[in-house]
């Protein structure tokens, strides 16, 4: 699989930098950590890998291809895929429909088709429905795959964000606060299943606040703070780093 | 005969303006489109109408308009809009609500004028002409010319350079943040409202007076227009709205003055979609609204 | 207790037994659009109507205690209504005639379901496509070919001049055919119109067709618009500088009260044509003014006298039909309706052969705030 | 019996010829495009139908058809400059384009008869005809719910920036919704001619776009009942009080906004979304039990 490369990416509104000469590499089969405090831009690299925002400067690169000027749905179809760190869920559906939708990329059934309700699209129907099933068996979901998503308590709505996400078969799963909200014991679980994407060969891009939970994962940390990427390498030596103690903790402390 | 017609056109305009302004007040601070301000527009003429008959001053009763037009307004916002922006997802709701109000409005209108047109007293307001190379203009026309002036510089110095255009300012380009700055929402969007209602409300007087008519569906060709005026000067614009309702007017006489008959019409439609299609933030950019999902 | 219902039984006995035999009740449905763009027509229209049945019954005009039933119904001017009413009351068989629809397209599709249910319908309008529909369907209105004539004769025969510029109203039919046939009459006789100027009946703002007709060249102005909307048009004409001294023509339309009281002095001077002359023309068109403005405390227009009209002709009709009438019968009746008592026109309504209506018109002029009959 | 049907084929035939006009409404509220189109394409589809069967005695069945392709090719042209843009700009430029359809029409009198419209034209049209259209397009709408264009419809509807970055293509599926309004609008807009006698311009204004927007608002924008629910509500009321047919803007304004606020999904969809919730919290109840009897 493809890795993803930012490339000396930087946006700015206006006279603000969001976002200042960041570079990383999200290489296959990993999970890459990207922490820093509230407001440090890290939402931002996310909103400019999956095409909502325009670089000001920069490339973005997805194996060998430029990724950098195309919209969110021609990013997804490149094979990136993503959560969002304030849930989004389509909240009238169920988590089944939800899963569903994530494999509209792979949809091959005519829109005539469709419209007709023609034998190839209820074949294509049911085989979708039977990975949506695996999926959901796989986050340990299935008891609530009839469900209106929007009812559902806050973890599971993370856990069907995710499958979502995954349903479209990323190469690239690039998650924005995964585990925020949840005790110690809920993020673990979800960390297994992380590990298990990446041993497959994805690579995961973990953006977090949860230094703790990052470390953990990531052989290797990346850290913004005001938009500029001030530490980067192995989880220890990162958390030693002065610079990044300061942002942390505050400069009193350091 | 062309410059009286650009004249006309001016005039015409310049009332537009002021009915566009509210319009696209409104959708600059709450991306909210508020179809019933027509209706507004046309309850304010019916306030100073029925406030002359019954022994009113024109003045007062102008001036009752206005305000009643714009307490009208602030209702809305407490009855129609507030409980969908508490909800999210406001956008379509309130296109759906605001017709709602639009027909209550207009039903109420129908009913107490008995489908009459109606028009204020004769010598509600003198008609007097001065004329001087070779043009005729009233004194209604210089007198709305000057108020519409007048009113526009008002809102411009409000927005610009009081504390509360910075509220709403900042209420416009995000509610969230604004609130944790300590401004008060609720009483930006009770304000932007009440200005948008009152200038509706003054429009609907100023074009009763000067076109003798005030009926219940007076709105709706001001309220086809305002779309005009915003999607060319750019949703949320107040100089792009004031330019393109000059323009619109102007257009529109000329068309009148010079055109066959009946295609003006479609001329400034298709005008809409050709603006859209090629430059939809309008030709004066907007409040930064992207059209759609994509980079920005 | 015993002998207050003995009275009552002798009182209901004694009804029982003066009532005549064949005592009947002739039903009518009265269709007008009461709500909606053509309340202004339908409304009046509709008050006519029901005064002029009250008259008849009060007065026993259909003879032997028989009486008008009327059933009055709003279509709002919407076609979903006024099918769905028709259709509805058709299936009463004492339902014996449909006076309405009012106008427009929903006075067609009202004729052409009377046609297809075989019940004889009496639209207010004066569209002649309601009698191509087939023999059901009747006019109650003169149609632009029979009134324009009036004012256009009068244009070029007593005001002597012959092209005009014309301003109409481009979203309404019946507007729409009148202007054009005052346009064909000029052209006949050898005039033209100068210009055209195209409204719509929500517009406003007419500055730019004053400034237009100050300062192109006509011989006169034609107006067909709305009463109010037209005196709006000719107070800005005149505001715009258009030359006083240019005749100003319009027609029927501007035959109400509304056309002096939002005109003004503006208006002075204007030319139409009416059905009725406020205030009636003769005896017969004073009383029913007279007993109008004492049930309604307003004084007739020009549509609650064409609706007064409209039910007399009906009424004569059902009484020609003979007892018993039957819709064939009413229908046959209808095509002879010949010289019944109006106030509209010249005071006699009939049908042609063609079964147009022809009870003549008044050229009106205003003068000093009033429709006066002009020389 | 047969003669009170016949007192009141009218109402259902109505009802049919509305709800055609509400499904068109609904493909493109369903797909988060906030088109008040119908009442263009409708117009469209009349005077296509009533002009061919009218001037070229053309057979009923084709002047259909050339009506239905009429909307089509319309609301693929309008998807043009609309399908990229965002709601607010949708509302505005179809309601523009109602207004241009109708200006057109009065302006165009040499084809369409200007104000007096189209007349005399045949009833060609029945009860079963419309039954049978009405029939297809419920087909179709069903089929979309079990396709992936209706997830994608769904998607787009509740939100616009998930479905992009589940690489929905706005823009086309937008497209596809404008199409399909103007297919089913077109189709109706040719019956409706040929069943009503007479056509004119002024039919196919502010009013008619209101009363169906406000069906579907009443009714619901994601079911297949939705419409047959708001359709069937606003065709009662006004034989249930006669009142309410007088004030029928009054009451469509009432319903509008009362609905909208507090009942946002409309009558038939709130009501499904809530037999569903309560089936829901009832499994969700039980799942909690099942897992505390297993320590």
């Amino acid at each position: 699989m493809p890795s993803l490369r930012l490339e000396n990416v930087s946006k700015r509104f206006g006279g603000l930098t969001a976002v200042g000469d960041v570079s990383l590499t999200v290489p296959e089969g990993t999970i890459t950590g990207l922490i820093g405090p509230n407001g440090a831009g890290k939402s931002t690299v996310v909103n400019l890998i999956t095409g909502m925002l325009k670089l000001t400067e920069g490339r973005i690169v997805l194996g060998d291809e430029d990724i950098g000027e195309i919209g969110p749905e021609e990013v997804v179809r490149k094979g990136i895929a993503r959560t969002f760190q304030n849930i989004r869920l389509l909240p009238e559906a169920t988590v089944l429909e939800n899963v569903l939708i994530g494999f509209h990329r792979h949809e091959t059934a005519s829109i005539l088709a469709g419209l007709l309700n023609l034998p190839s699209v209820w074949r294509e129907g049911k085989a979708l429905r039977k990975q949506a099933e695996a999926l959901l068996e796989r986050f340990r979901m299935s008891d609530y795959a009839d469900l209106p998503a929007g009812g559902l308590a806050y973890g599971h709505q993370r856990r069907v964000e995710m499958m979502r996400a995954v349903a479209s078969g990323p190469d690239v799963l690039l998650l924005d606060e995964p585990v925020a909200g949840m005790n110690d014991v809920e993020a673990d679980e979800l960390g297994v299943i992380f590990k298990d994407l990446a041993a497959s060969g994805m690579g995961l891009l973990l953006i977090e606040h949860n230094v703790r939970f990052v470390t953990k994962l990531c052989p290797v940390v990346h850290v913004l703070n005001t938009g500029r990427m001030i530490a980067s390498g192995p989880a220890e030596e990162v958390m030693r780093d002065p610079a990044v103690i300061t942002a942390y903790l505050g400069k009193g402390q350091a | 005969m062309i410059a009286q017609q650009l004249i006309n056109g001016l005039v015409s305009g310049a009332v537009y303006a002021l009915f566009a302004l509210g319009f696209t007040l409104v959708f600059g601070v709450q991306k909210l489109l508020n179809l019933a301000h027509g209706g507004v527009f046309m309850a304010g003429a019916f306030i100073a109408y029925y406030a002359v008959v019954s022994g009113v001053p024109f003045w007062a009763a102008a001036i009752l308009g206005t305000l009643g037009a714009g307490l009208i307004s602030v209702l809305i916002e407490i009855v129609a809009f507030r409980p969908l922006r508490a909800r999210g997802q406001a956008e379509f709701a309130a296109i759906v609500a605001s017709i709602g109000v639009d027909l209550i409005l207009v039903s109420i209108a129908q009913r107490v004028s008995d489908t009459k047109v109606l028009k204020f007293p004769f010598g509600t307001f003198p008609i007097e002409f001065y004329r001087f190379w070779g043009l005729r203009i009233s004194l209604l026309q210089i007198m709305i010319l000057a108020i519409v002036a007048v009113l526009l510089a008002a809102l411009v110095f409000y927005l610009k350079k009081t504390t509360f255009g910075r509220q709403v300012r900042a209420v416009a380009i995000n509610e969230k943040a604004a609130a944790l700055l300590g401004v008060n929402a609720k009483a930006v969007y009770f304000q932007t409202f009440f200005i948008s209602g009152a200038l509706a409300g003054i429009a609907g007087v100023l074009i009763g007076l000067s076109f003798n008519s005030i009926q219940f569906l007076m709105g709706e060709p001001y309220m086809l227009r305002a779309f005009v005026v915003v999607v060319i000067g750019g949703l949320g614009s107040i100089p792009g709205a004031v330019f393109a309702s000059l323009m619109l007017g102007v257009m529109q006489t000329l068309s009148v003055a010079y055109l066959p008959n009946g295609v003006s019409e479609m001329i400034i439609f298709a005008l809409l979609f050709v603006v859209l299609l090629f430059w939809p933030n309008g030709l004066f950019g907007g409040a930064g609204l992207s059209a759609g999902v994509g980079r920005r | 207790m015993n002998l207050k219902k003995t009275i009552l039984a002798a009182v209901s006995l004694a009804a029982l037994m003066a009532a005549p035999a064949k005592a009947a009740e002739y039903t009518v449905l009265v269709l007008q659009s009461l709500t909606g763009p053509a309340a202004f027509i339908g409304t009046g229209v509709k008050d006519g109507m029901v005064l002029a049945a009250e008259e008849i019954n009060a007065k026993k005009e259909l003879g032997d205690g028989n009486s008008l039933k009327v059933v009055v119904a709003d279509d709002a001017s919407d076609r979903t209504q006024t099918l769905s009413l028709i259709t509805r009351q058709a299936s009463d068989p004492s339902v014996l005639a449909v006076l309405g629809p009012t106008s427009g397209s929903v006075a067609l599709a009202g004729a052409n379901i009377a046609n297809e249910l075989k019940i004889p319908l009496i639209t207010t309008t004066n569209i002649m496509d309601v009698l191509k529909n087939g023999p059901w369907s009747f006019i109650l209105t003169q149609p632009a070919s029979v009134t324009i004539p009036y004012i256009g004769k009068y244009t070029v025969d007593s005001l002597k001049v012959k092209n005009c510029a014309i301003i109409g109203l481009k979203d309404n039919e019946s507007y729409v055919t009148l202007q054009k046939m005052y346009e064909d009459y000029l052209v006949a006789n050898g005039g033209k119109a100068t210009s055209n100027e195209g409204i719509k009946v929500t517009d406003s703002d007419f500055s730019a067709i004053a400034t237009k007709l100050a300062d192109s060249k006509q011989d006169c102005i034609f107006v067909s618009a709305p009463a109010p909307q037209a005196a709006n048009i000719i107070t800005q004409l005149r505001q715009g500088g258009v030359d006083p001294k240019t005749p100003i023509l319009g027609h029927s339309s501007l035959a109400s009260p509304e056309f002096i009281s939002k005109g003004g002095k503006a208006v002075e001077g204007v030319y139409l044509i009416g059905d009725w002359l406020p205030g009636g023309a003769d005896d017969f068109g004073k009383a029913f003014d007279a007993a109008f403005k004492a049930k309604h405390n307003a004084p007739a227009d020009n549509w609650s006298a064409v609706g007064y009209g409209g039910m007399r002709v009906i009424a004569a009709a059902i009484k020609a039909a003979g007892p018993n009438p039957t819709r064939d019968g009413v229908r046959d009746a209808l095509t002879k309706v010949k010289d019944v008592k109006v106030v509209v026109g010249q005071g006699l309504y009939s049908f042609d052969a063609e079964r147009i209506p022809r009870p003549g018109m008044n050229v009106l002029m205003v003068k000093d705030g009033k429709f006066v009959l002009a020389k | 019996m047969m003669s009170y049907y016949q007192a009141y084929q009218p109402i259902i035939d109505f009802f049919l010829l509305n709800l055609g006009f509400a499904y068109s409404q609904q493909v493109a509220l369903r797909a988060g495009v906030f088109s008040v189109a119908t009442a263009g394409f409708g117009a469209l589809g009349a005077y296509a139908s009533a002009i061919l069967v009218t001037r070229m005695g053309i057979s009923p069945a084709l002047a259909i058809a050339t009506a239905t392709l009429v909307g089509t090719a319309v609301g693929f042209l309008l998807s043009v400059p609309l399908a990229r843009l965002r709601g607010v700009f949708q509302a505005i430029a179809t309601l523009a384009f109602v207004e241009v359809i109708v200006s057109f029409l009065y302006y165009a009198e040499g084809i369409t008869g200007g104000a007096i419209g189209i007349n005399n034209i045949p009833r060609m049209v029945s009860t079963p005809a419309l039954l049978a259209a009405v029939a297809a397009v419920m087909y179709v709408t069903w089929a979309i719910g079990r396709s992936g264009v209706g997830r994608a419809f769904d998607a787009l509807r509740q939100d616009e920036t998930v479905a992009a970055c589940l690489g929905v293509s706005i823009r086309n599926y937008h497209a596809l919704a404008f199409v399909l309004s103007g297919a089913i609008g077109g189709l109706f807009g040719g019956l409706q001619s040929l069943y009503v006698f007479s056509i004119e311009p002024g039919q196919f204004g502010f009013g008619f776009m209101v009363a169906i927007l406000t069906a579907i608002v009443l009714g619901g924008r994601g079911t297949l009942i939705g419409p047959v629910a708001g359709c069937a509500i606003l065709a009662l009321l006004p034989e249930i009080a006669r009142p309410l047919a007088e004030n029928r803007p009054l009451v469509n304004g009432v319903i509008l906004i009362a609905v909208i606020i507090y009942l946002p999904q409309g009558v038939g969809d709130g009501l499904l979304l809530q037999w569903r919730n309560r089936r829901s919290a009832r499994r969700a109840r039980a799942i909690e039990e099942a897992s505390r009897a297993v320590p």
